[in-house]
């Protein structure tokens, strides 16, 4: 009861705060990437001054996809793999919520690469942040979709043989049109590309590089450091030819925004239907179920 | 030579070669002539070529079940025969074009020329008016309605074609005209009266217009036999009532598409066949955890793995029964007829949104493509049922309460926050690791069952239950088989049940079972609704009777079957 | 016993000439792309000396995936959409194997995008052949991933609003090292690339435009040859850039070798273990047993 | 205060603390002074922090089961009692370090200064040592065979961290011999004898080298807890045994990629757990089509969806029963110990190559993270039978033969040609739509389960099965804790059986059934073996003891259940 009363007061406290839920407690290892994630979430959240009543977070499952939990937002925790789906359908049904997927590397890549691959052609209005730590953090440390040639692994013992994934060209070959990257080791310009994509109307990813500490023994803080720099100053995002080149890119990983298509028409525009969410559709009309049973007589 | 208040027509050809449009005319013909009709198709799984056929039964009471025998047989491609043999008897009068069929002519056929009579009025295109006048004619329709028919529904397609139609029309009853008199087909005469009020609907458009009626307002799926015409329905009518229709790029994302679009407050439903519901599984086991809403439909076709793509088996029942991972409530829901489809789909959403469950729709190919008449009183509109709450500021979506069930909220509608979490959570849908809160929630999702058997729809019964010591018990699509094969087998000794919800059963019920012989007919390998039977019962089936050859069973499969009853 | 001495006789003449197995009969329609393309693979797979028995088709569900049905061949006709990891298995199982994938563009593309996706990250020698109509042809005319914008079909009754998915530029952009294009207008170009593709060490994908009389009434025959050019004289299918430039290209279509790199390892060299097929392998040694399970004492 | 043939010691700690290493240490030494040592593990989803524990049991005789009481307690994050109140008794040793627990400090524990004690030998690293060494020191095992032991274990590292692992060592005993002569541990002397003849095995090895022994030389998966063990073992090994392994972009690649190796020769297993599994059901449905072999295995935990990741349950039996859609043959082994494991393991490939099926193998997070001693002889390397043929000209793979299995070619071993076809195909495998053919070919796939169902395993007898009037009958994991209970039970009127293998069962053994109270234990919510029992068997079960909180049964838990057994 006196939780109830805390829990109470500390919700009218909380409110667009995205503060912790209440009794909740973080899962990730100390030293983890995700915290500065989470971090620069929060702020673009709140620099936004999004209302979280209507704002809903999708995820998968990793440990990326836990973020979630730690905003007291409307969640969808979904399956492995599947959040872009589940996003889909949220904002079909209701398109005055915004969403916003939060995912791992193995999870958007991995499992759900065919969802990426249709949704970025749906381009409909979300936010894809993939927590890319380059590595399955909460199954143990396999390789990832975007685990470099040669990292060892228990399940890869002569290393990572395949290609790694690339997000950005694979994005920019798909036309999304609001492609980015960030890393956790500059909060304030991953809060900045999150708002940016947030901002943006239809598909947006931002892959974020973040150190996996435990399982990414390759891939560190400093790695990312010394592997990371900034998008060119001159470098034009409506320029896809560029923004390709820019993706490929592989000695320095470039962190900014890479693409950016601004003439795509939206999914939800397109589709038309536009009557107010769904659960506040009224019954069918008579008139028109009237029309569609006399056409079978 | 043929029973005038049942006559039994079929219709052969190619794929491509139009048996669906001589059948789209002849049905609403003999409608309004006030007659029952039912039709039923088998197909191969090609676009054009093979060997199909279209069943029309005129009958003067409502029958609805595939007959084998045949009265009448349009025979329009060269193989024909092969696969007809067995349903031609003595009586049957089989139409063919002789030129067409070259070495594979039988002197017992009717030399239709049918190339000819259609260059005649045209062209090729017009082959299925001659064909439908040709039946027609036999039928002893009268041209001049016929005619009006034919003005009726191409008039928006230019005189041109009216007046091809017309003439192709004319040929083809000049054809019957100079037949020899004992060619002829007898029924009754036309009782106009009844036909006007009734409705022509294929199974698909029944499960289209029982979902329009439930107030589904999102469908998600991914094209599949015999499952994507309720795809096709609901997207044709979007703009009509509201629809969000979704093509996906596969199962999985339909069914997670349909729960995210469930969770945010949509009326959800996702069609496919058993291959394609193989790999919904994980996302039903997502929608026992989460407690949203889904109505899922299940096209059933042979398997396993692709099987026959075009044909029919009642062989997903298990699957449904058991599909996703741990333990949590369901339903299942197998209508028998056109009506019951629509009315079965209403129920779904209901039942659905009321005990926050994944509620299951299996029908077949068989039921799908049949086209029948229905009174149109008999498509209910039940009141919908929508437990969505405004949410308050401490909303919590998996709040204990004594029947396991929440009051549902979505999000942005109240102040609350809605959380679901596919892992084991607390009452504010965030995940948990507690022992104790897992066993409540275990319990939480289990709890429901009890109130879902006790409103579950008891079987309907077909002929005296009471006095009968042999029930002959089906499900789903076998209703109108069985129906009619009792009807004319008129013993008190054998009733029927049909089950239209097959899972859960309601425990009422079971006392009808006891102290009879259980016989169970159903369109599998091996008998799924027997085991569920016998497992819920706790009473064993005594007999099976079962088809999977890709066939619906026949009125005469039945009535041998059942004569081995009688026998006993 | 009759008919088995003829397919006796039949099997014995048959034998690389990938003739129609006896008793089949084709189920495509008249006037269809398929007919082509059939003559283009069985022209290539004679005109390479292909030994049927070391060839394995696969395939999954579709018009197209019926394919290996007409051409008396070793066949692993597979589920919807799961040709490709069908299709590594066989190659993993016995690297004597060639083995050749037959999809439709909803097969490879939609269904299976996922596994395209990381088959050509994981660059085994496979070629896989996509008979791209830009449409689905045996569920009845559904829009495809390749469907072009505004084709209307049942299900989309507005006419189809995603981005038509360019699988040219995709595969340029995950770096499979062979990416052509043909159409089933130009038989010989078709079976002279089929050809290169199979010849290719390495993962291969020739997407190949073919009509679908019945349900695709936008790209027809006359479409195709209306909206198709060649490959430029001067490209260089090495210039991973210029090859992502051309498949950018849709107001005409280029035909032709669009990339080839050479440079790629193959999954078998480096994942080793080279020890002939996996259905000759012996026993585990004694040795290798005693030394694993003493390694529990 | 303890049993001291039975001691049952939990080292608590958070994710990250090295619990895993001071099991590690004890287990061995305590397995080489001859005694049966049993470990089992609980954790959290998580890679650092939380609380998990892992207990070990050290007995005069084998024990293989989780007991809840706990003898000694080493406690070492800060919140362990919340969790583990329950298991301690009045005479539970806890130790703890008192500065570490701050607040949540109790009177009762003993004070073990760890933080300072590891420093001084060197660091944080040190801390599992000191805690291994003081819990031997407790159990009165002689410190100079634990340097022998560190020694052995560290050279490879460095003379550095051999010292100051013995140094941590000293630090350890020293403190426990500075402890008031009342708080001890009795065990009866060491038995040196049989400890070097056994094996230390946890049941993923197990799992691993049962594969290795079977011949099996092709894994594709993609990670799942708990099933990833096999991949990972299988991976390590796969230069060693000529194994491909390959981790796949998703399950429904991996099982295609299995059936494909397996359609090419190969000896094909997957690995997963239940949601992963669901993803698989379209592939059992093309193992079932194609009728090619290969091996599931589905390390069970908590669903449904997600559920709890780390946590046990036996709740996928009913999902791997009628997985995939269609009627077609399939066999389940649920091994119920180590030893257990290794022989299923075997039986599973070869009954999957005997009857071209998918065979499953049903464990779960409890038996594949627990460790035992067992004896090496218990390791049973069973002949492998491998029936692939080389073809003939002629061959036909799906040749109708009387017992429905057709000689099993190859693609490029002999001079046939292999077809496999997920249509419905005729026996050259090549895409039929007869429907005759249809029928012959349902019952082809079908007609191996009765030779299934004769050669499958009968039940393990528990106790004296022939005196009992009560059968308590349990299926995988739960053989240890069903032994011990009934062990000390000690009632001739309580006997036990054990399925290992769950499908089908083999009629020979119903008779044993006969007139007893059935009463049936398993580790999920509804009870899915008593449900599949009874079907099977005709025989209703009376009583159905479950627990799904995601916790394994305790010895105590079955010894309560027991008590209204015999209370009855
Ligand atoms: C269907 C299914 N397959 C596998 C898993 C196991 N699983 C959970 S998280 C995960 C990988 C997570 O990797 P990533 O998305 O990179 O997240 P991270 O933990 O690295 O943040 C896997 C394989 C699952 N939960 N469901
Ligand atoms: C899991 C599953 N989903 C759906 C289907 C139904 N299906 C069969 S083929 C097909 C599409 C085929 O399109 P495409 O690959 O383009 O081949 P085409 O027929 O156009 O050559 C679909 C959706 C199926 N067989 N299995
Ligand atoms: S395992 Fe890696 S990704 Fe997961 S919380 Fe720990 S450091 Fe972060
Ligand atoms: S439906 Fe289209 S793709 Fe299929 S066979 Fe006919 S023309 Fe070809
Ligand atoms: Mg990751
Ligand atoms: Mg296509």
């Amino acid at each position: 009861m006196s939780w109830m009363h805390s829990w109470r007061k500390r919700m009218n406290n909380s409110q667009n705060t995205f503060a912790m839920p209440p009794g909740s407690d973080i899962a990730w290892c100390p030293g983890c990437g995700n915290h500065m994630l989470l971090k620069a979430v929060k702020g673009a959240l709140q620099e936004l001054g999004i209302d979280r009543n209507k704002l809903v977070m999708v995820s998968g499952i990793g440990q990326a996809a836990k973020t979630p939990q730690y905003l007291d937002v409307n969640m969808f925790n979904g399956l492995h793999g599947r959040a872009l789906p589940a996003a889909f359908g949220i904002r079909m049904a209701n398109r005055d919520l915004t969403v916003v997927v939060e995912s791992g590397d193995g999870d958007m890549y991995g499992e759900g690469g065919n969802h990426l691959l249709h949704a970025i052609r749906r381009n409909f209005d979300v936010t894809v942040i993939v927590h890319d730590n380059m590595v399955y953090g909460l199954t143990k440390g396999q390789a990832s979709p975007t685990s470099q040639r040669c990292m060892k692994t228990p399940v890869q013992p002569r290393g990572v043989l395949l290609e790694p994934f690339n997000p950005l060209a694979f994005a920019i070959s798909l036309d999304a049109p609001f492609v980015a990257r960030a890393w956790t080791g500059d909060v304030e310009q991953a809060k900045q590309l999150i708002m940016e994509a947030i901002r943006f109307r239809g598909f947006s990813i931002v892959d974020v590089f973040q150190p996996c500490v435990v399982f990414n023994k390759l891939n560190t803080w400093k790695w990312f450091r010394e592997h990371t720099c900034a998008v060119p100053e001159d470098h034009d995002p409506s320029d896809r030819q560029a923004a390709f080149r820019l993706a490929l890119k592989e000695d320095k990983f470039p962190l900014g925004i890479f693409y950016r298509n601004e003439r795509k028409r939206l999914y939800e525009d397109l589709a038309g239907n536009e009557r107010g969410p769904l659960y506040a559709r009224p019954a069918p009309g008579a008139e028109a179920v009237r029309r569609m049973i006399d056409s079978y007589r | 030579m043929h029973d005038s208040e049942d006559v039994c027509l079929v219709f052969e050809g190619a794929a491509g070669q139009g048996i669906q449009t001589v059948t789209g005319m002849l049905l609403p013909v003999m409608k309004d002539n006030g007659f029952h009709v039912f039709s039923c198709t088998e197909y191969m799984s090609r676009i054009r070529g093979g060997s199909n056929t279209t069943e029309v039964r005129i009958t003067t009471r409502p029958r609805a079940a595939y007959r084998s025998g045949i009265d009448l047989l349009f025979a329009m491609s060269r193989n024909a025969l092969d696969r007809l043999e067995g349903r031609i008897r003595p009586g049957t009068l089989v139409f063919a074009d002789r030129e067409n069929l070259g070495a594979n002519w039988h002197g017992n056929f009717i030399d239709i020329p049918l190339k000819r009579l259609s260059s005649e009025a045209g062209g090729g295109i017009f082959a299925d008016t001659v064909i439908a006048s040709a039946a027609l004619g036999l039928l002893g329709v009268d041209s001049g309605q016929f005619s009006a028919f034919l003005k009726k529904r191409f008039t928006g397609k230019g005189p041109e074609v009216v007046s091809g139609n017309n003439r192709a029309a004319e040929l083809g009853y000049a054809f019957i005209a100079g037949l020899s008199p004992g060619i002829s087909i007898e029924l009754p005469p036309p009782m106009a009266s009844g036909g006007g009020k009734r409705l022509l609907m294929d199974g698909t458009s029944a499960l289209g217009i029982g979902a329009v009626l439930a107030g589904c307002n999102f469908i998600s799926s991914y094209p599949m036999s015999p499952g994507t015409g309720l795809l096709t329905f609901l997207s044709s009518r979007a703009d009509d009532f509201g629809v969000v229709a979704d093509q996906a790029e596969d199962e999985i994302a339909a069914i997670n598409a349909g729960l995210g679009a469930a969770y945010a407050g949509a009326r959800a439903v996702v069609t496919t066949s058993g291959g394609g519901f193989d790999l919904m599984q994980e996302g039903v086991s997502l929608c026992g955890m989460i407690e949203t809403p889904i109505v899922i439909h299940i096209g059933q076709r042979p398997g396993p793995a692709t099987g026959l793509p075009t044909r029919t088996e009642q062989g997903d029942l298990r699957l449904a029964l058991n599909a996703g991972h741990g333990d949590f409530a369901r339903a299942i829901f197998a209508p028998g007829s056109t009506a019951e489809i629509i009315e079965a789909m209403q129920r779904a959403f209901n039942l659905a949104d009321r005990f926050q469950i994944p509620v299951f729709m299996l029908t077949d190919q068989y039921l799908l493509d049949a086209v029948c008449t229905i009174e149109a009183s008999a498509v209910q509109n039940m009141p919908l049922e929508i437990s969505i709450i405004e949410t308050p500021v401490d909303y919590r979506r998996f709040e204990f309460t004594d029947d396991g069930l929440s009051p549902r909220g979505v999000p942005g509608h109240g102040s609350g926050i809605v959380r679901v979490d596919s892992d084991e959570h607390d009452e504010h849908g965030l995940i948990t690791e507690s022992f104790e809160m897992r066993r409540k929630m275990v319990e939480k999702r289990l709890t429901r069952m009890q109130a879902l058997r006790e409103v579950a729809l008891p079987p309907a019964q077909i002929g005296s239950v009471e006095d009968a010591d042999t029930l002959l018990i089906c499900w789903g699509s076998n209703r109108g088989v069985v129906e009619e094969a009792l009807d004319i087998l008129g013993s008190d000794r054998i009733a029927g049940l049909h089950f239209t919800q097959v899972y859960p059963l309601n425990p009422a019920s079971f006392p009808l079972l006891d102290n009879r012989r259980i016989v169970v007919i159903e369109n599998n390998a091996t008998g799924q609704f027997a085991d569920l039977l016998s497992h819920e019962t706790g009473i064993p089936v005594d007999r099976r009777i079962l088809k999977s050859t890709g066939e619906p069973f026949s009125v005469e499969d039945v009535m041998d079957a059942l004569m081995e009853e009688t026998h006993e």
